[in-house]
């Protein structure tokens, strides 16, 4: 299941209706991404997500098919919100249900790497300075391609 | 034809959205770009680098040689940064 | 942090917790085990976990500190229930805060797998052909082993 | 000496702890596991194969050589299943 937001979630209201959800799993994988007051060496008072209304749903409905291709998930959800953050507030949530852990861990880490460069989202940092745009990340693009060499590969894993 | 920008792309040209009409000698992607460009110094800057440019048309993330045509929604933006 | 409980936890208010007390941290990564209704192709209705009280808190406060070592974390969170449970009933909870999503997803994956051949848990199923000692997984000391074998190499990741 | 028992060690000699006092010539978990079998067919039954047997000494795992004397709590288990 996917959600685009501008409003905050509750993690583990959310965990708990995806444990309902994929009854019998054994194994819950989840990560927050959480807006963070420093970046670059300077101090951010707040971010803000600009997305695309429409294009975003599909991508992620997209990520989440590739997830659950590639691992055998009884569950899957993304959370992810736009609009203005201060530092602390969440950004996103990804999180998987799994009879194996190593299927929910993986996939939850692949869900989380997708989202960082498949994703319609643009970020605008406030700083002393001024704001700035973030730019994306060569690690996220490497990390990435890392998921498309293993494509097909990783079975249950 | 639909237009969209978004991140610093919106942000240079001043507008989040409007609707073109451009030539028919504009095919794809490339060639829209190169129309737009020429429509004032906001739009030839916020376009100039194409490393740095995303398109996607009708949602779906294509490459600068993708066909357009009336009706198409276009989006141009920088790459992106969820998560 | 490490705890040993009979009691159930809260997921959500763990998680919150472990984000106040990371202030500044961008990821957060957590994983819970749950009881499963299936095993070994076997209908399961409920399983004991029995432990080696202060061996266990020794154990896991080791492990805690082994991802302390390995990666930049600032809250690390490992909470293991024992007594009698039952199917979808959390046994497990372990949760890493970071600057860094891939210090964070990979040091949770580390501390489940070294809880399960690390933590001095047994447990015991019932089931309807009578009650079963689980057996220790070869997969689990695989697990263990890779991360051995990458001890030193993982750096900031 | 303190002696603890857990898993199915536990169930096949019947009782989680108990207090031994072996003679002298026990000095490692070896010897101790030996004279611990020689008490009754339960306890051979349970400490039979050292392959599935795991040993603690005062809390840390170790090997069967480790060396025990009085006033250790010394624990015999099953490989462990946390998590």
């Amino acid at each position: 299941m996917i959600r685009v937001q501008e409003d905050d979630f509750d993690v583990g209201a959310e965990l708990e209706r995806l444990s309902a959800e994929a009854k019998g799993s054994g194994a819950l994988s989840c990560f927050v991404g959480l807006v963070r007051d420093f970046s670059g060496g300077e101090a951010v008072s707040a971010m803000t997500l600009e997305h695309y209304p429409g294009m975003t749903e599909r991508q992620l409905g997209k990520i989440e098919a590739e997830a659950r291709e590639r691992w055998p998930l009884d569950a899957v959800l993304i959370v992810h919100r736009y609009g203005r953050l201060e530092p602390g507030e969440r950004i996103v949530l990804v999180a998987t249900a799994s009879a194996h852990r190593k299927a929910a861990i993986d996939a939850s880490s692949f869900l989380i790497d997708w989202l960082k460069t498949k994703a319609p989202f643009w970020k605008l940092e406030e700083t002393p300075e001024g704001d700035r745009w973030v730019d994306a990340d060569p690690e996220d693009t490497a990390a990435e391609e890392r998921w498309i060499a293993r494509e097909g590969k990783c079975g249950h894993g | 034809m639909q237009m969209l920008y978004f991140g610093w792309v919106r942000q240079r040209i001043g507008v989040p959205a409007e609707t073109v009409a451009p030539p028919d000698e504009v095919t794809d992607v490339d060639g829209l770009i190169d129309w737009l460009s020429g429509r004032s110094d906001a739009y030839a800057e916020a376009l100039r680098n194409r490393d740095t440019l995303r398109v996607a048309v009708n949602q779906e993330l294509c490459e600068f040689d993708a066909p357009v045509s009336v009706g198409d929604e276009v989006a141009l933006f920088p790459p992106m940064t969820g998560g």
